[in-house]
């Protein structure tokens, strides 16, 4: 049974709909929201397998159908939904793990009384996940990317009460939000430059190749490809949702979220997002890769920024002491690979990385939620500690997934993922940096994921929790092992040898080559492996700490730089003081001048109008009042004198008007006054 | 000129000035009626008899009868004398006076003086009935505005003289009673 | 054109209203006043049934001499414009009134008061002759300052004083303008003006009258129209008459008197004075500029809820204007973005009318419920003591933000759209100001609905009672559904933005 | 001397005794019967143009009986202001009411 084109809306429409049921349901609901997202999760899944049938009966095809959303003037602005095996894949991924955590949220979250709100946001966002993955609309994808950010905060901010969690929000929030501004302006920027800003509308879309010639010939005034300017615009957006640098530091303080917040949305999906718009519009992006004459590529830009992150979170990882900030810093560090893997060209590599760390980094985050539930909410690594013995199953996924993570040789899918990115890196013409990044980071992995397990499952319980900790109920033990089966099968879908997934994706042909050709490599990054978890056994294994509060072993051997890392490099301080202070200094300018500037020149108009008035008092008052006050002081006095005249006595009255009639009468008659 | 014309004028001449000169408040007003007598006599003498009677009635009948009312209603006790405090000013009579005869002045040369149109022989004759046709033909419209004017000053009469609550009642005004209003001391 | 006086009835209704309450002293003043504000909205609604969007030119049109000597009609009409900012009043008046009416003392005076106020915005939006329209401009003032003078906070007196003074200076141009035109062509009337202007005989007996005449013309009605919407260095009076103003009326002035200025901004400036517009593009596109982000950066230093709404609503305003002034700039060739641009500021303008309107009854109850206290450090934790509250402003919060899938997103996107076409630079500034107003927005809600519950939080905090949700409910209805299809209001605008566009001048 | 003349002068004398009791009398009551006498001395000119004038027209006599009429109106109101004037005053002089004054 395959999904056409047409029907796509469904796969978001499902999610949407558990969610609308779930944020209308009363608060305290609890089984009919998570019975509702649940169905709504199977169904999407259900729907996403289909799609992704359909897709991979001909991989190279791409089946658009498109819709008009509203008319403006004489325009209309159209949407539309788009299905290629890449959208496939990434709505199976999403709705599996969707699956998976909403199953562990049920046991996870079983004390909190606003679980159904929980249930409601979580499919809120994986309906908007699915709708931006099977959009074919540049415009649609930014609508459900900044509903994705919604969703992000309200779940960060999920328990509101805690300052913290309410600041993480903000932060998330405004650090996407500056991302998807630069997005706007791209967006708006391909809009016009293509009328309709879809990607594939029969010839005229943004990703079709006569669009992509015209956007790659017209040069900007600097001498820029316009294609490379929307390109790098897009790439500031990816780079505010994948948590690149230097918009990265909201990550780790989203950590503040319930745990399978941060293993579906801050671990597998939503950072995806912009890994996966990079790769969706990846043709724009490499418009401009053939000419010579242009100063810069975009696609170098992604690559320098994705070889820095992968190699600032993989070293921040290495000196947290809160669980859930070392895998939070290993996501920034893998999202760093990906976008690395995009920025020398090889996006499919960069999308089997994306599938295969979305499945092993949910299950460590899943992990770490399953040990902070048994040890009462204990995140500190100096307070865990000797937990393997008591939670067998946890130990053992958790052990998996950070073998798939560290990229042990053969056996895991990191492994084969992380190869191929090192490959393309290795066979970059620009520069040979990022390849070294790559490498130093697969050290750098391995060292502080032997610190983490090291710290959480062997050595003795340092933490009163700790020592408590008994087995995670069933609901949390059942998506950790079908996770780790992933973590570890996954692989075998992208071999040098069999790439399947490869030429799915890439809708045509594929080199395949025999193991031999890259072995070179493979040895060299296993043994950089072994001596990252040898390092890792070094300062962690040899000697197990017992009591919390002992120093770090690293902070013994290098106090200086394990304070840095530490404190992340104060990279927070650093944007406080510049662009936080920057921003509060315009504010308060702002403010000053719009009260003492505008609303001076308003009170000075004001005042001189009064002091014009008060001159014009004076003058009135001294000058001419004076003149007419003693006239009618004058006035009144021979007023008071005629007053007398009215005594008041009737008959006096009338004899004056009797003389006054005799006068006048004798007057008429005979004065002659004819 | 007739013998009649003349008496009727004495008449009134006298007792006209005799009622402006009296000192004795209801004095004059019956020496006035007379006068009103009088004239109804000089009406008749002149052939207006419906007029003449008309005199009769109203002022003679009427006003009169208003005037004794008034006259008795404003004295203070039954002793008071009925001799008004004495003339204030002897300047307001001599200005008075002085008036009146610049008025007479004026008047009596005008008339002598004024190119009168005289009709001799036997004055017109009025019927009663030519005055109803009159009245109701052109002078409808002013019978009924008199009609009015008398209803209105007649409510107003009313209004004006009768006490409205106690305090419009002066406390030496016991309103006709004879029962005397408790202990108010008299007022000084 | 049809025989009904729909809209001497729409601006006489609350006239007679208010006439009503006046003489029938006894009579019950809620359900009265409800009656008559109201039915505002029904004759809108019947105006929109009757209303042909692909006719070009007024319907429902009404000319009769008022003043024959001096020609001078009583002229009313209606296009998508105006018809767009009927149905705005005729939506946002019930809700205004329902929150002047929940403060108790003499409701029927405010109620009496109000509605004269409404007839009078709706007077200037269907009035096509200078005369009634200037007349209903200024009348608009005298209910507002008894309004705000009698149930305004504590600085009520001054803040009323100088919205008046600022406001009657302002149109004082206006009138000036409007006199310098009517020595210039003998008529007042709009159409008239407008198709003088068509003929391209207007600038020519505007010399004709005197050398600078033009240009002071179009300044003087320029600054009649900045002070009332408030164009960025003419906004001072704003801060202060809108938190000092009863919220019920403070939601009127935002939604719907300040688009008064910007119907004046369209029906006067862009029609009658093209030429002078585009002179000065640049600069009054700067001023608006200023105004989205200084306004958005001042908001952020607001301690006051009401003052900070009154920041962000010259931030929106602003923007309608920052895509009035990019079209005024635009030549042959950019008929998209200027469609775009126009477009974008009338739904923005109906848009904001709607979220403001929501913010400011979620402004009046958080001040209700904490004795009419408006200071951020006030509340805490809001969100855990009265959801229902938390949830309606969110929607409002979000809208005004400009999240997609809500009404707000609509005008900016369009807005951007043309602005970026016609003045890429003011778009990339644009962004400081959404940066901006996503900032204090989202700090507010975080100060005043997130952590602990605190301050009146504390104390009692009831929920939203039955009227206020009955208030907030439709709005809130409303943005999500002109987010999702605003199809609903676009068309009545379109025809008059394409022929807008069509006139450009060759660049 | 013609009867008219007789007459007319008779009313004038009639009018000046009138107007000087009007003058002089300081008794409210005597100053309205003053005035009563000046309007019957008018009264008694009308008749006597009517008797004694160029003729054929009736208006006077329809005057002097609306003047009666009037005249008898005016004494009931006058006669009441005095009734009200002496409960307010205690007397009737003339004098007493002088409080409308500059």
């Amino acid at each position: 049974m395959t999904l056409s084109a047409s029907l796509l809306w469904l796969i978001p429409a499902t999610p949407l709909a558990a969610s609308v049921f779930g944020l209308f349901a009363p608060r305290t609901a609890r089984t009919l929201p998570i019975a509702g997202a649940l169905l709504g999760l199977v169904a999407a899944l259900g729907l996403s397998v289909a799609a992704l049938a359909g897709a991979l009966v001909d991989p190279a095809v791409r089946a658009t159908s498109d819709f008009a959303w509203f008319t403006f003037g004489a325009q209309t602005l159209r949407l539309g939904w788009l299905l290629d095996p890449l959208a496939g894949f990434m709505c199976v991924l999403v709705t599996l793990i969707g699956l998976l955590v909403a199953l562990f949220s049920t046991a996870y979250l079983r004390h909190d009384p606003r679980i159904g709100r929980f249930f409601g946001f979580l499919s809120l966002f994986v309906a908007a996940m699915l709708g931006l993955l099977v959009t074919n609309s540049l415009l649609l994808l930014f609508i459900c990317w900044e509903l994705v950010g919604l969703a992000s905060y309200l779940l960060i901010g999920f328990w509101y009460e805690r300052p913290a969690a309410a600041a993480a929000a903000k932060k998330a929030f405004i650090t996407t939000r500056i991302g998807d501004l630069g997005f706007l302006i791209g967006l708006v920027w391909l809009h016009q430059a293509t009328g309709s800003a879809l990607f594939h509308d029969g010839g005229a879309g943004a990703l079709d190749a006569p669009t992509l010639a015209r956007l790659s010939s017209t040069l900007l005034p600097g001498g820029w490809a316009v294609s490379t300017a929307i390109g790098l615009l897009l790439f500031v957006g990816a780079a505010g949702k994948s948590g690149q640098f230097p918009l990265h530091v909201w990550l780790p303080d989203a950590m503040e979220g319930p745990t399978p917040v941060s293993a579906l949305i801050h671990a597998a999906t939503m950072v995806a997002a912009g890994v996966f718009l990079m790769a969706r519009v990846f043709p724009l992006m490499a418009a401009d890769q053939g000419l010579a004459t242009v100063p810069f590529h975009a696609l170098t830009g992604v690559a320098v920024i994705g070889a820095v992150t992968a190699l600032l979170g993989a070293v921040l990882a290495v000196a947290q002491n809160d669980i859930k900030r070392v895998l939070a810093y290993s996501t920034v560090s893998q999202l760093g690979y990906m976008m690395l893997a995009i920025g020398v060209g090889s996006w499919v590599a960069a999308v089997f990385h994306l599938i295969t760390h979305a499945f092993f980094k949910a299950l460590l985050f899943l992990g770490a939620g399953s040990v902070i539930d048994a040890t009462h909410h204990e995140q500190d690594l100096r307070r865990l500690g000797g937990l393997a013995g008591r939670m067998r199953v946890t130990f053992a996924t958790f052990a998996l997934g950070t073998g798939a993570l560290m990229g042990l040789p053969f056996v895991f899918s990191g492994f084969w993922s992380k190869e191929a990115i090192l490959h393309a890196a290795e066979g970059w013409t620009v520069s040979h940096l990022p390849f070294a990044a790559g490498l130093v980071g697969v050290v750098l992995t391995a060292f502080y994921m032997t610190r983490l397990v090291l710290e959480v499952f062997f050595g003795k319980a340092r933490g009163e929790g700790a020592a408590h900790a008994e087995e995670s109920p069933g609901l949390m033990r059942g998506p950790l092992v079908v996770l780790a089966v992933a973590a570890v099968g996954l692989g075998w879908l992208g071999l040098p040898n069999w790439p399947w997934l490869q030429t799915r994706l890439q809708g045509g042909d594929w080199p395949v080559h025999g193991l031999g050709e890259g072995f070179g490599l493979m040895v060299v990054s296993t043994a950089l492996v072994l001596l990252g978890i040898g390092a890792g056994w070094w300062w962690y294994g040899r000697v197990k700490r017992t009591d919390a509060r002992a120093l770090d072993p690293l902070a013994r051997s290098w106090p200086a730089v394990h304070a840095a890392l530490a404190g992340r490099l104060w990279l927070d301080e650093l944007y406080a003081a510049t662009v936080g202070r920057a921003f509060a200094m315009l504010a308060r300018v702002a403010a000053f001048f719009d009260r003492w500037v505008w609303g001076g020149a308003v009170e000075a108009a004001g005042r001189t109008a009064e002091t014009v008035g008060q001159v014009n008092r004076a003058v009135d008052e001294d000058g001419l009042n004076a003149g007419f006050d003693n006239t009618s002081e004058h006035l009144r006095g021979s007023g008071r004198r005629y007053a007398k005249a009215q005594t008041g006595d009737a008959q006096s009255y009338l004899r004056v008007v009797a003389i006054g009639l005799a006068v006048v009468g004798v007057l008429l008659l005979w004065g002659g006054v004819r | 000129m007739s013998l009649a014309f003349l008496a009727l004028a004495l008449v009134c001449v006298v007792t006209a000035s005799a009622a402006m000169i009296s000192r004795n408040l209801i004095h004059s007003a019956l020496l006035l009626v007379l006068t009103w007598i009088g004239l109804a006599g000089l009406y008749l003498w002149a052939g207006a008899d419906f007029v003449g009677f008309s005199q009769a009635i109203v002022y003679v009948g009427g006003v009169s009868m208003v005037v004794l009312f008034a006259v008795l209603l404003t004295r203070r006790q039954r002793d008071e004398p009925l001799v008004l405090i004495p003339e204030a000013g002897v300047g307001r009579v001599v200005a008075g006076l002085a008036a009146t005869f610049w008025v007479a002045a004026l008047l009596v040369p005008a008339m002598v003086v004024a190119p009168l149109v005289q009709r001799a022989g036997p004055g017109p004759t009025l019927t009663v009935k030519r005055i109803g046709e009159l009245l109701a033909g052109p002078h409808l419209v002013a019978v009924l505005v008199v009609g009015v004017i008398l209803t209105v000053s007649l409510i107003g009469a009313l209004y004006l003289a009768a006490p409205v609550t106690a305090e419009d009642q002066p406390e030496w005004d016991n309103g006709g009673t004879g029962r005397d209003r408790g202990n108010q001391e008299e007022p000084s | 054109m049809n025989e009904l006086p729909l809209l001497s009835l729409l601006v006489a209704l609350p006239w007679f209203g208010a006439l009503l309450l006046w003489l029938w002293p006894k009579a019950p003043v809620r359900g009265l006043a409800f009656i008559f504000c109201a039915s505002t909205l029904v004759l809108g609604v019947i105006a929109a049934a009757g209303f042909d969007p692909t006719r070009t030119g007024y319907q429902w049109t009404e000319r009769h001499a008022w003043i024959p000597s001096l020609r001078i009609d009583y002229h009313l009409g209606l296009d998508g414009m105006s018809l767009l900012l009927v149905l705005l009043t005729g939506v946002v008046s019930p809700v205004a009134l329902a929150t002047v009416l929940r403060r108790l003392e003499s409701p029927r005076l405010a109620a009496l008061l109000f509605l004269l106020l409404q007839g009078a915005a709706l007077g200037v939006f269907v009035a096509l002759d200078f005369f009634p329209w200037f007349i209903c401009w200024e009348f608009s003032l005298v209910p507002a300052f008894f309004l705000i003078k009698g149930w305004g906070g504590a600085g009520a007196g001054r803040a009323a004083y100088t919205f008046v003074v600022t406001t009657l200076a302002g149109s004082a141009g206006l009138l000036l303008a409007f006199a310098a035109l009517y020595a210039a062509t003998g008529t007042m009337n709009f159409v008239d003006l407008a198709q003088l202007q068509a003929e391209g005989r207007l600038p020519g007996l505007l010399t004709a009258v005197g050398a600078g005449v033009p240009t002071l013309a179009f300044v003087g009605a320029l600054v009649g129209l900045a002070v009332k919407a408030p164009l960025f260095p003419l906004h001072t009076w704003m801060p202060a008459t809108y938190a000092e103003a009863p919220p019920g009326v403070a939601l009127f002035l935002t939604a719907v008197m300040s688009k008064m200025g910007v119907y004046g901004f369209f029906r006067i400036l862009w029609v009658l004075f093209p030429a002078d517009l585009r002179v000065h593009a640049d600069l009054l596109l700067l001023l608006a500029l200023g105004g989205a982000v200084l306004g958005a950066m001042a908001a952020l230093r607001q301690t006051d809820v009401r003052r900070m709404l009154a920041y962000s609503s010259l931030n929106h305003v602003s923007y309608c204007l920052v895509a009035l002034f990019a079209a005024a700039a635009g030549v042959k060739g950019h008929e998209v973005a200027v469609e775009a641009a126009l477009s974008g500021a009338l739904v923005q303008a109906f848009n904001h009318g709607l979220s403001a309107s929501a913010l400011f009854v979620c402004a009046a109850a958080l001040e209700s419920r904490a004795g009419g206290s408006r200071e951020f450090a006030r509340f805490g934790g809001v969100r855990a003591v009265a959801p229902v509250l938390a949830g309606m402003s969110g929607v409002a919060l979000f809208s005004s933000l400009g999240l997609p899938g809500l009404n707000g997103f609509v005008g900016e996107f369009l807005i951007f759209r043309g602005v970026f076409g016609l003045a890429p630079w003011a778009a990339v500034v644009g962004t400081v100001g959404l940066l901006a107003t996503a900032l204090f927005l989202l700090t507010f809600w975080q100060r005043v609905f997130h952590g602990p519950p605190a301050g009146a939080a504390a104390g009692p905090f009831p929920d939203l009672d039955r009227g206020e949700i009955a208030v907030l409910l439709p709005l809130c209805v409303l943005m999500i559904v002109l987010g999702v299809a605003p199809g609903l209001i676009t068309p009545w605008i379109n025809p008059l933005v394409t022929g807008w566009a069509a006139t450009l001048p060759m660049p | 001397m013609s009867p008219l003349h007789l007459c007319l002068l008779l009313s004038t004398v009639l009018f000046c005794i009138g107007l000087a009791a009007v003058l002089v009398r300081t008794s409210a009551i005597l100053v309205l019967l003053g005035v009563e006498l000046m309007l019957n001395a008018a009264n008694l000119n009308f008749i006597a143009f009517w008797r004694y004038g160029p003729g054929g027209d009736d208006t006077g006599v329809i005057f002097v009986l609306f003047s009666i009429a009037v005249a008898a109106a005016e004494a009931a109101v006058g006669l009441a202001l005095v009734i009200a004037l002496h409960r307010h005053r205690r007397t009737i002089a003339l004098k007493a009411a002088n409080q409308l004054r500059g």
